[in-house]
């Protein structure tokens, strides 16, 4: 079980305003299907605008990432610099 | 700017001439005409170029009364031993007139014809009591510097007239100027407030003479002579500083804009006024 | 490759203060920046813009103009392809391609000064200037709002009556000028803060201020009869310029081939397009090329600044100094659309310090100014001016040291940031007191002086870059790199190359590429090029020598494994061979008959960026009859992993000082009442001269090299400049002996300070 | 719009462009003598990216008109460097990192060279104040400054050699 948190109004917005999930995924494409089933267009927004901390590390871009179980998963803005 | 044509006469008659026609603008060191032109606020049809006129460029010492011409780049009048030992006021005010490639060509002419409040050198010149040598068509006459600024980018003179020159009074001993501004930076802005103070002292360092004038706080640069009168026959004490100070603050009428507010120019007026009396003092004395 | 792990890596090129490769095109005027392209035929292209702060285009009339002769084509917004929707990649944050069509040319509304609205190609720059005079638009001139409060204030005028405030539940019925509203926050900070020891508020602004690059923006763009277009455009990245102009003219990619042009600055402000999809489809009217170059008061008017701000905080801490919460509010400009970095601000703003329940609320708020663009790290300076006073203020009131109360609260390695990041291989504590420990930090002060600490920290990222290596036939090497160079990243592609390769720097050579020349790579920004394109770049150069092993082993008959690479000569292992070691220049010279052309090139999603830490002093003087300030010692720490290239890292580190310090003094837009800019220009615009500030001592902190790079690099073009803003303000806030919560902290307001106005 | 001929010498060469009586020296040297290393960053006087030495004095090229260069010696960033040796002043900012973006760097050059052309030993508050009109974003000045510092120093050795 991932534990996903996020920090984003828009995830908020799509989920209900809710900010926790709890979500059976191995891999980041697995999760984000997952979430698009449960919040239809939040799977979208996570691909196209989202950032996200596993474990604390930033991926950018990770669908192929692999998920630990248990571990947890912030759903965060796209970062870009100056 | 399509249409402009670009005249560089050799005499002055031909500039009086070449006055007559619509749209034209004289231009010694051009840095505040071409500025405009390229803003879009002045689309001249004729560019009259003063340059080339004798005389319009020297500096002459005339029996210990300078002579400098209207057209003479600041970095030609910071470069003159003479004047820079006789006027540092002037000079100073002169040499601050925007940067080391402006030096090259921003003249006195144009700094006083161009008719900002916060023109450096105009302060400068009033306090040390210059005279204009103004040229038209029925022949040359003289008018104090304080005289000429009518308003922002207005002058007194009529529209056939030219400045060829700035005459300063015979250097007496013991006489010495200086000027002061108020920039944000530490070089390049437009003063927010000037001001240019010249004494004459006797040998106990007494003053005798004082002339204060002071820049970007009204319509046009200020002489305010209840602030000289100030200084006459004191020590320059701190009555005397401070009956200066608040003649400035008197005579004071600033705006406010992007630069600064009217209550700050009235206030760091009076103060620079007083850093600069004590500045002339200092070099009259030594 | 030497051994990486060494005091100072034990490297050969990395860490030493080559020549960039194209240095000497810089100083001889030969480097080809945006406006420095001439074609046949070319035509210029001039922009015609709004007067007004806010209006409704009723109607744009083109006839007198068109029928000028000169004049070869007239553009407005009908000339985009509308149904370009969808979502683009940008450097600040992804926003719709919609508003960036319509902030190049406006569709029903003017929503500020100097909005662009049409657009014209003539024969000269007199002809089209006359014709941009001739084009007739009809306003009907509506309310305007510029400040961001008064832009929040129920009432304001409604710039987009489409736009309904997004993360507020339920969603608000009427539009308003707010776009998003986002929320960041872990454990219970009101409570904190109500049973707390000490609390710290205040309540902080910051103007909007611009980049300031000194190259205008500038581009010629040429549409092929075949419809196969060139762009050659000033910009920090040319796959960016590609896919937004392909985007908004509704053009396949691999029609548009965009030219990166020498960079001539951007700090963030030239990650987006404002001219090239206008001048390439005026010249697609008209099939002639076009060059389109903004004058300085259009950079002003028209380009991006970074937002000006309006923050409120509340810090709670406990008698040791330990912060345990903070409350913040941010409220950014956005400019005309959507899209100021105020979610960057929430996210940096307690990214130095582990402060365990923080609650932070930003909200991105439209107004009738220039849309916003990305300025070196955005959003983060002016989150960190609002941190760096309260926290100073705190200093204070406990009498603690501004270092020790830093050190005490700042992040170590695995500390959790509000963003979920952990934090790895951070060396802000030896940063702050590498400080501490300066000279400076202890030099004794004069009368009238005072000194001001501030610490900062920015994400830096990775990213999509590609990069190719080629062998010449004579052994050097040429390395092919996709991102502009903006501030001597050539000279660090090269010197990682070299290192690699073991070659010396000046067998190195380093080319950035068109979009047809090289792989996908995203722009030069978020300070990513020595991380993610030097990554690329390293690994092209260690397939090189792969394939230079399997070659000399090829020629010796031997294993691969017997074929040692050091220094750039191979040399065989296998006691059985007596053969002479191999050099580049000689494997180079047989590459024909070991398999063909030695090159490699490397497409890769860079993984792995560390986050840079900075901490500033500064020691500043007031003259307290003018309110005038003047910087008088200025020394900048970094945490900058390791150092490629250091006399380009201390660069930066001067470079982010000084724009701080503008921002901190003398910059801001100065708007009229009418909503009109004072001061778009160089003059009234206050950037600081050369005469304005001291030598600039830089510390580069290379105690954590970054391990998720070969060379163990950080970025750090970005860091530099979100101390200044603080440290400036906490030396000026002792002498004035008040808090100074606005900026720029001006003459004028610092004499006000003083109670003498 | 009268265009008047214009005869001058840039770098040492004489050369005829067309000047218009609206055109600034700066358009006439970019447009007319395609010499583009000379920059506009702002056509107003303020930045200084458009240096150049005219009868050895330094001016903004886009603050003088076309005509005005009749007969006169103009010197650009693209004669600084002698048959292609560089200028001292162009080592150091190549050495130092004296430049990052570039933009600025021309304009930067032509200035340092006509303050040691009649300051040749000047002190760094004098050399910050003779820049001021060069306005640089990038490097915050430190490194330019030291690099004209050594170059003065360079060709002060040079002149006690000679």
């Amino acid at each position: 079980m991932v534990r996903v948190l996020t920090i984003s109004a828009d995830v908020r917005e799509l989920a209900g305003g809710r900010d926790v999930f709890e979500v059976e995924a191995e891999t980041v494409a697995g999760l984000i299907s997952r979430l698009e089933a449960q919040f239809p267009g939040l799977g979208h927004l996570i691909e196209e605008k989202m950032a996200l901390a596993i474990d604390g590390e930033i991926f950018q871009d990770a669908p192929g990432e692999r998920l630990r179980p248990e571990c947890e998963v912030v759903l965060i803005p796209r970062i870009a610099g100056g | 700017m399509s249409g402009v044509d670009y005249l560089s006469p050799a005499s002055v008659s031909e500039v009086i001439h070449a006055l007559k026609t619509d749209g034209v603008r004289l231009m010694a060191g051009g840095t505040d005409l071409l500025v405009q032109m390229r803003g879009g606020r002045a689309k001249p049809a004729l560019i009259v170029d003063l340059k080339r006129i004798p005389g319009m460029t020297g500096i002459e010492e005339q029996d210990g009364a300078f002579v400098i011409g209207a057209a003479a780049s600041g970095a030609s009048i910071g470069e003159h031993p003479g004047l820079a030992r006789a006027w540092p006021g002037l000079v100073e005010a002169v040499r601050l007139i925007g940067s080391s490639q402006v030096q090259s060509r921003a003249s006195l002419g144009g700094n006083l014809c161009n008719a900002s409040p916060a023109a450096d050198s105009v302060p400068a010149l009033i306090a040390a009591g210059a005279q204009c040598l103004i040229a038209g068509p029925n022949g040359q006459r003289e008018a104090p510097v304080e005289t000429i600024q009518a308003g922002p980018g207005r002058t007194t003179l009529a529209r056939e007239e030219i400045i060829l020159a700035f005459r300063l009074p015979r250097r007496e001993k013991r006489s010495a100027d200086a000027y002061l501004r108020l920039i944000p930076r530490t070089e390049m802005d437009i003063a927010v407030v000037g001001a240019g103070v010249n004494v004459r002292l006797d040998e106990a360092g007494h003053c005798i003479a004082a002339r204060v004038s002071v820049g970007a706080a009204a319509p046009t640069a200020l002489l305010v002579e209840a602030a000289g009168a100030a200084l006459v026959g004191t020590d320059f004490g701190p009555a005397a500083l401070a009956r200066l100070e608040a003649a400035v603050a008197e005579a004071c009428r600033p705006i406010s804009d992007k630069r600064g507010t009217a209550q700050y120019r009235t206030q760091v007026a009076s103060v620079l006024a007083r850093r600069a009396a004590l500045r002339a003092r200092d070099r009259a004395a030594a | 490759m030497s051994d990486p792990s060494g005091s100072n890596g034990g490297y050969r090129v990395i860490g030493s203060r080559p020549v960039r490769p194209d240095g000497v095109d810089k100083v001889t005027g030969r480097a080809q920046f945006g406006a420095d392209f001439h074609l046949p035929g070319l035509l210029t292209g001039r922009i015609k813009r709004s007067p007004h702060a806010h209006a409704r285009i009723v109607r744009i009339d083109t006839a007198a103009a068109e029928r000028l002769a000169g004049v070869k084509a007239i553009v407005t917004a009908a000339d985009f392809d509308l149904e370009a929707a969808g979502e683009i990649e940008a450097g600040e944050s992804a926003s719709a391609i919609r508003d960036v069509a319509a902030n190049c040319l406006a569709r029903a509304k003017a929503l500020y000064q100097g909005h662009a609205v049409a657009a014209v190609a003539a024969t000269s720059p007199e002809i089209a200037a006359e014709a941009i005079d001739l084009i007739a638009v009809t306003y009907e001139v509506l309310p305007h709002v510029i400040d961001v409060d008064e832009a929040m204030a129920p009432g304001a005028p409604v710039l987009h009556d489409d736009m309904f405030t997004r993360g507020v539940s339920p969603r608000p019925g009427t539009a308003s000028n707010v776009a998003q509203r986002h929320v960041m926050s872990r454990g219970d900070a009101a409570g904190m803060l109500a049973a707390a020891d000490i609390v710290v508020e205040g309540r902080y602004t910051t103007a909007a201020v611009h980049q300031g690059y000194i190259e205008p923006h500038a581009c010629v763009a040429s549409w092929g009869a075949d419809g196969q277009s060139l762009i050659w455009s000033s910009s920090q990245g040319q796959f960016l310029v590609r896919a937004m102009t392909a985007r908004i003219l509704n053009i396949p990619l691999s029609d548009l081939k965009v030219i990166p042009a020498e960079i001539g600055g951007g700090f963030g402000g030239k990650t987006t397009v404002y001219l090239e999809p206008v001048a390439l489809a005026l010249s697609r009217k008209c099939g002639r090329p076009v060059k389109i170059v903004m004058s300085r008061e259009e950079v002003f008017l028209a380009s991006g600044p970074t937002s000006g701000s309006s923050i409120d905080i509340r810090l709670a801490a406990r008698r040791d100094g330990t912060i345990t919460a903070a409350e913040m509010t941010l409220r950014y400009q956005a400019g005309a659309f959507p899209g100021s970095p105020v979610h960057l601000g929430c996210m940096t703003a307690f990214a130095c310090y582990d402060v365990e329940h923080l609650s932070l609320i930003g909200y991105d708020v439209v107004s009738n100014r220039p849309k916003v663009a990305a300025y070196r790290a955005p959003g983060a300076p002016m989150a960190a001016f609002a941190v760096e006073s309260a926290i100073d203020d705190l200093a204070r009131q406990l009498s603690m040291d501004p270092i020790d109360l830093r050190i005490r609260n700042a992040v170590r390695d695995g500390a959790k940031t509000v963003y979920g990041a952990s934090v790895r291989s951070c060396a802000l504590v030896e940063t702050l007191e590498a400080i501490k420990s300066h000279p400076h930090y202890s030099a004794p002060l004069n009368p009238g002086q005072a000194r001001g600490v501030a610490a900062g920290f920015w994400f830096n990222i990775g990213g999509e870059s590609s990069a190719a290596v080629h062998i010449d036939e004579d052994g050097g090497a040429t390395v092919v790199s996709s991102n502009p160079d903006i501030g001597g990243s050539r000279a660090a592609m090269a010197m990682m190359a070299a290192e690699t390769l073991g070659l010396p720097i000046e067998r190195v050579r380093c080319t950035v590429a068109d979009t047809a020349s090289i792989g996908f790579s995203g722009s030069t920004g978020g300070s990513r090029v020595t991380f993610a394109t030097g990554m690329a770049v390293t690994e092209a150069a260690q397939k090189v020598v792969a394939d230079l092993r399997r070659r000399a082993a090829q020629i010796w008959e031997c294993d691969v494994a017997d074929v040692a690479w050091r220094d750039g000569v191979a040399t065989c292992l296998d006691p059985a061979k007596t053969v002479k070691p191999l050099s580049i220049a000689a494997l180079a010279a047989r590459s024909a008959k070991t398999g063909g052309p030695i090159a490699a090139e490397v497409a890769l999603n860079a993984q792995g960026a560390a986050a840079g830490y900075g901490v500033h002093v500064c020691d500043v003087e007031v003259d307290p009859e003018t309110g005038r300030t003047s910087i008088v010692r200025y020394t900048a720490a970094q945490d900058v992993g390791r150092a490629i290239h250091p006399a380009y890292v201390e660069g930066q580190l001067q470079g982010g000082a000084a724009q701080g310090v503008g921002w901190a003094l003398n910059e801001e837009y100065v708007y009229s009442p009418e909503g009109l800019l004072q001061n778009a220009g160089f003059l009234d615009y206050r950037m600081p001269v050369a005469s304005d500030l001291p030598m600039i001592d830089t510390v580069l902190v290379e105690t954590k090299p970054n391990p998720r790079h070969p060379y163990g690099a950080k970025g750090v073009g970005e860091v530099s400049i979100v101390p200044p803003l603080g440290a400036v303000s906490n030396a000026l806030s002792q002498i004035v002996g008040r808090r100074m919560t606005a900026l720029p902290l001006s003459p004028v307001r610092v004499l006000a300070a003083l109670g003498k106005i | 719009m009268s265009r008047t001929v214009v005869n001058a010498v840039v770098n040492g060469e004489a050369v005829t462009f067309l000047g218009g009586g609206g055109q600034s020296l700066l358009d006439a040297l970019r447009d007319e003598l395609r010499l583009t290393g000379t920059k506009e960053g702002c056509g107003t006087g303020d930045c200084g990216a458009c240096s150049v030495i005219v009868d050895g004095r330094l001016v903004c090229a886009c603050l003088m008109l076309a005509p005005e260069a009749e007969g006169r010696r103009i010197e650009t960033i693209e004669g600084l460097a002698e048959n292609g040796r560089l200028h001292p002043l162009q080592q150091q900012f190549l050495e130092q990192a004296a430049l990052q973006c570039g933009f600025c760097t021309p304009g930067l050059l032509m200035a340092a060279k006509a303050l040691l052309d009649h300051t040749p030993d000047p002190t760094e508050s004098q050399v910050r104040y003779w820049l001021a009109g060069n306005i640089c974003r990038c490097t915050g000045y430190d490194k330019v400054i030291r690099a004209v510092l050594d170059a003065a120093a360079q060709l002060r050795q040079a002149e006690k050699r000679s």
